[in-house]
């Protein structure tokens, strides 16, 4: 058993540290730590300054921009980035997208569409909800017909998050009908200002606008954006969805989550006292403190043997289920530790147009309204009941 | 024994249901609950119409109700229909304090019945003391026996359009003690009293008020000087009951829609509620639901005894709270992206749910409250 | 809403509590209270008085010796005999068989069967469950083969209770193997004197022997000990378990055990303190009390709707989920609270042979091991995953 | 990052593995724990020539191993086989205070190995006292700077076989005050001993013991008089990681067992492990088993380290205590009447798994530790 980084992925720690306190603009990591949401703008700023150190797409291969970096390295910036409250990676290109094209994509597709996820030119979302597909994804029936050089497509997508950003779309689409659902999907890109295009925002219960519908009327989709072959839709679907279900983790944005918490409750008082000498409170808290320790090797334990060299299984699943209950826990102990100030819910009182009166502490501002966001945590990705499914097929072998 | 209402009461109860089916629509109610006003002025009157506020308050203030299984009855038809207007802090918190005033001040109680006022009780402090006594704002005996009164109270719901303020108040005495209470009844547009409010989570204003120097007659006093904690607490007994008995129609509301969804939602060729896990998790829902209801009615059985209530009040809150948020974040989970949404529902039900936890004690506090006693 | 008792019902319990406080014989309370097992001996002495008041089966009609209690009167009776620590009524001749007999069975039956579950002349068990058939036990396989006057019985039954003292059992059996598996079911009353009869032992996990494996090989069994008509035993059995499901709740058991367990933790330190004064073990105690007061308006709710002439219906699988898991609960703090101690087990140091040191506190000598019996409760008369099966069905139409 | 065991650690614990597999079957193991002895003679003597206790102590004292991740290795065997026999009684325990004796004492370590005494740490004093530093046994410097001791311990397991007792004693400070804490090593046949035992639900047999006016010579300390504090602590400390790593092996066997009976059982025509109510549980498990595994990894971890060692040791004793019940209770239910058998395995690892919440401080006490560390 050795759980040390090497003397390289030290420096590495180092480097990536050093290089998050240089580049990030505070008023964003202000926005990231009090769990407001970011512009289209900020995440462009933060993306194009990564992109010039080369860090946008560190797991790419060197030919592509990238840095080849392993899982332990991609873990260390991970975690780094979600100590310091650096805005997240938009993952539909460089981390969803990009592998399918890498291990499925013409050279071509290849040449021109890794490029413009670097500089910014495409922001993309990812079409595979349909509404009557969500955990049954298979049964999807947006369909594309051939016609000559293109495909027409029509039909619905839904969950499409930040596709009101979004340029262009990689969509699951039907191309047959035959056989088992899942033989008849092909994967595709289309171009979102495409005539027949409709995007609807889908308002959470927060009343944030993070996720869309859209609406496909003959489309039109030239066929060379297909993506390997027609039909074979499927496999690349389930590739890309191990790669999204892989760094579901969140220790370090936990940790600082927790700490953000302690704080807050060392300021609030309960019968006279900091809330965080209240026995109860601190129980809860101490509980979900030891389960992250815990997660956090569980984590490190799959890292381990990815890096070792075995394929990580439906471990990603144990993880997703772990991340996202652990990061609802602490929204919910946060939200509990304001008491009545949970009520408000002013998430532009950290904006520079805010003219209300001042909510204090900062994180009551969106404290509830984040609880609720996040529930969405253990419904998508594939829900945590299809993730128990997962680990009862291909762990437990029920 | 018998469980069920009277029939007066049923029918009181079926009448407002229908009432909010047919009349209250949730997308009016949350255009309504999130505009800068908080509420509507058109259904709050409409609904005052229909003799809700008179079944909360005593027949000798005018009322035709008043008892703790009125109130039970009421507020969860009004939980039912998600109401946003103010009867929880007009019908319930304002009214008792007043009828224990003197006759200026009961009739403040009729004139809310002809919706001539709006007085809004101005007690909790900091977000996070749910004691009944903690109040510091001071308050200071003048030389002509007039009294002012400074300090600041956090998170009064529907206050911007108050007419008056019952602002608690002590000129004795440490932050909890029961002892130096007062309550002063005032109009807000008096001077030296600031309004800072905000968008809540779910639905209605609430606000941040200042008193500075704010100064007060002595007929202004709501029962006597420094006497008055009984007349606080006994409100806000009654507006735990209130607002344990709207978590109930939430809760049974929120059943019907996730029963709903999971017998229409198909996956993999059937309706989801064919899964046994989720059978499973939905009947256990149904368990925790009857236990909270069981829950509720034990305190509306003990409201009128005095060695009793006190312990069976925060039992309920206690379980309303721990079940109310179970209930929110599984019904959320069952409907999956659909629960997310705020054009659906069940969303907004589920953020009244929860937030009732943060009213009048969360379940931690009243966890403990009942293990002191 | 009246919740309150008649003057009558408040009448009826006075003289319970009378009858209980001059009949309970005080070692048998205490063996009760520290939930030790009582022996056959004890049960048969304390039927024996029941049925000198005749109260051994208050809710039969009065022509057999009942008193045409109703739910109420039943309710009050339990919850007394609860509260003052009696012996259990074993309940599978006169709570079980008895109701089945009076419905479908002969005259000749009634006349026969019934006055000797008062005297105490049979000791019945159930002969239900199959070593193949739990939950499903319209799979059960013990056949009975019509011979002339008798019928010939093989097979086996499992977990049968008290087998080791009862002279009959009321079975299951397959008589026909046609049709759906419940159509071929028929309901057979057995002497467990006859020949080819075999029963042996289930040592539980705490060394307890309560219940039985029964073999049968070539039994022969008069054929007019058959019940109602030959393969219509599914509907009788399914009255049977309704019946047995209802009175679970066991609010009055459970209010003493809780006295008990505030008695064990104001005794015990925890930090030089009472273990009580401890807030999280107060929390737990706390939660269990609520959910006990709960249950007991939960429970007197359901018995209004009977006593209003609403049919129990699936509100029995609702009391039977929370009955169980509540007393597992009070069970599960009493051992927490022993510490150390709850590693004795001596079941015997109530016993008057019992010549071991003495354990102190008296109920630290069964309570490790009433927390591994009582896992039963969630096991036994339905499992609670059947029960939440019945409630989907029946109150949720999933 | 690497979090295999070394591959020397791997072959004692496949080796200790197949041993129990092979040799050491539960039905015989089950009729020593509960037999006047509480465990087997013959097995304690074939298992001490597999080395296991050699495994478990440094090799100054002629062990050759007594790291953090040996003791974690081979104790989670342990669990697999579900041994009663004394281990942790004398490899630990006795062992590790031993370690910091006087020569003679140390040489009783090497007797250990070679199965010449059977040394036994009496430490415990009340039931729900699990404090490290709780000692009231009273230690009297007589006129002739000898001792004598008075006092009485509580449930000392494998207590009426012992050769020595290992008697904590305090000559000064409050009950809870870790100075002036003595140990005493005396022979077992010391006028003044008394012992009552018990048998236990989990097997091997327990103590209550007596002291009455003892008298010890002052070469029976160990370690300095009032200063052996840390001897005991650094003990207990390193039996709470072997207990965790126990309650591992045994979580593992209760997995294995549980998944080959659903899929063996058959209700209804399928194998019950197909229902996703039961699915979904038994995944939840696993997620809770990976999660405990993760705990006792990070005790291990940090076993050395001054600042972190009692954080960590009391994260991992509550995770295994809180996850040990659920799982206990889980399988059991998922077996239904089969888990409730003496006859069949789960029940006795299902009970030994509780149990170890009672051994060294339970959930609640390692949680309320952790929140004030």
């Amino acid at each position: 058993m050795d759980l040390n980084f090497t003397k390289e992925q030290e420096n590495f720690q180092i480097e990536v540290r050093s290089f998050l306190s240089d580049n990030l603009e505070p008023q964003v990591v202000e926005k990231v730590k009090n769990g407001i949401p970011i512009t289209k703008e900020d995440s462009e700023r933060w993306h194009q300054k990564l992109n010039e150190k080369g860090w946008l797409a560190g797991t790419w291969p060197k030919q592509y921009g990238g840095q080849e970096w392993d899982v332990v390295e991609k873990f260390i910036f991970e975690e780094e980035c979600g100590s310091a409250g650096a805005p997240r990676i938009v993952p539909f290109g460089v981390g969803m997208l990009a592998p399918v094209l890498m291990k499925f994509g013409s050279q071509e597709q290849r040449d021109y569409w890794l490029p413009r996820m670097l500089t910014g030119e495409d922001w993309w979302c990812q079409g595979y909800s349909e509404p009557g597909s969500g955990s049954d994804l298979a049964s999807l029936k947006t369909s594309a017909v051939r016609d000559g050089d293109h495909y027409i497509v029509n039909g619905q997508k839904t969950w499409t998050t930040f596709a009101q950003h979004a340029n262009m779309i990689f969509c699951l689409v039907r191309t047959s009908t035959e056989g088992k659902p899942q033989e008849g999907i092909s994967f595709i890109l289309i171009d979102m200002n495409s005539p027949g295009i409709e995007v609807r925002p889908i308002i959470t219960l927060d009343g944030s606008h993070e996720v869309n519908e859209i609406f496909f009327s003959d489309v039109k989709v030239p066929a060379k954006n297909l993506v390997g072959e027609e039909n074979k839709g499927w496999t690349y679907a389930k590739y890309l969805l191990t790669h999204e279900r892989t760094g579901n983790a969140n220790v370090a944005v936990s940790k600082r989550k927790i700490q953000k918490l302690k704080k807050l409750a060392d300021d609030a008082k309960k019968n006279e006292q900091p809330l965080s000498n209240d026995p109860m409170f601190a129980s809860r808290l101490a509980q979900i403190e030891i389960d992250l320790q815990n997660l956090e090797i569980t984590n490190l334990r799959t890292l381990a043997s990815v890096e070792n060299g075995e394929a990580p299984g439906a471990e990603s699943s144990i993880i997703k289920i772990l991340g996202s209950e652990i990061e609802q826990d602490i929204d919910n102990l946060t939200r509990k530790s304001l008491g009545k100030r949970a009520f408000v819910n002013e998430p532009d009182a950290l904006s520079s147009g805010y003219n209300g009166a001042e909510v204090v502490p900062k994180a009551a501002a969106y404290a509830s309204g984040k609880y609720f966001n996040h529930r969405k945590k253990s419904i998508y990705a594939g829900s945590n009941e299809i993730q128990k499914n997962i680990i009862s097929k291909l762990m437990l072998n029920l | 024994m018998d469980f069920k209402p009277s029939p007066e009461r049923q029918i009181l109860f079926d009448t407002l249901k229908k009432y909010f089916e047919k009349e209250y629509s949730l997308s009016d109610r949350n255009i309504a609950a999130h505009s800068d006003l908080g509420y509507s002025k058109k259904a709050w009157e409409a609904m005052r119409d229909l003799g809700i506020l008179e079944s909360l308050i005593d027949p000798e203030l005018d009322g035709f109700g008043g008892t703790a299984l009125d109130i039970s009855t009421v507020f969860e038809a009004l939980g039912r229909g998600l109401v946003v207007e103010p009867f929880l802090e007009v019908g319930i918190l304002a009214a008792k304090v007043l009828s224990k005033g003197n006759d200026v001040q009961k009739s403040l109680v009729k004139k809310i019945l002809k919706n001539e006022c709006l007085p809004i009780l101005a007690h909790s402090e900091t977000d996070t003391e749910y004691s009944k006594s903690f109040v510091e704002t001071k308050l200071s005996v003048e030389a002509d026996g007039s009294y002012k009164i400074s300090g600041a109270k956090r998170m009064i719901k529907h206050a911007a359009e108050a007419t008056h303020f019952l602002v608690t108040c002590r000129n004795t005495g440490d932050a909890s003690s029961e002892a130096g209470i007062s309550i002063a009844c005032i109009p807000t547009d008096r001077e030296g009293i600031k309004i800072d409010s905000f968008a809540t989570i779910d639905g209605g204003r609430v606000s941040d008020l200042t008193f500075s120097n704010v100064s007060i007659s002595s007929e202004e006093l709501v029962g006597e000087l420094g006497m008055s904690y009984s007349i606080v607490s006994d409100a806000i007994d009654t507006g735990i009951l209130a607002i344990c008995s709207e978590a109930l129609g939430i809760m049974e509301r929120i059943k019907e829609l996730t029963l709903e969804y999971l017998k229409t939602r198909k996956q993999f060729g059937v309706p989801i509620g064919k899964f046994q896990a989720i059978q499973h998790r939905m009947a256990q829902l149904l368990v925790e639901i009857e236990q909270a209801r069981s829950s509720v009615i034990n305190a509306t059985i003990y409201f009128d005894d005095e060695t009793e209530k006190e312990k069976t009040i925060s039992a309920a809150k206690f379980s309303i709270g721990k079940i109310g948020t179970l209930v929110a974040e599984e019904s959320i989970q069952l409907h999956g992206g659909m629960g997310m949404t705020w054009e659906y529902d069940l969303g907004h039900y589920a953020k009244r749910l929860v937030l009732i936890d943060h009213e009048f004690g969360d379940e931690d506090f009243h966890l403990q409250k009942y293990i002191s006693l």
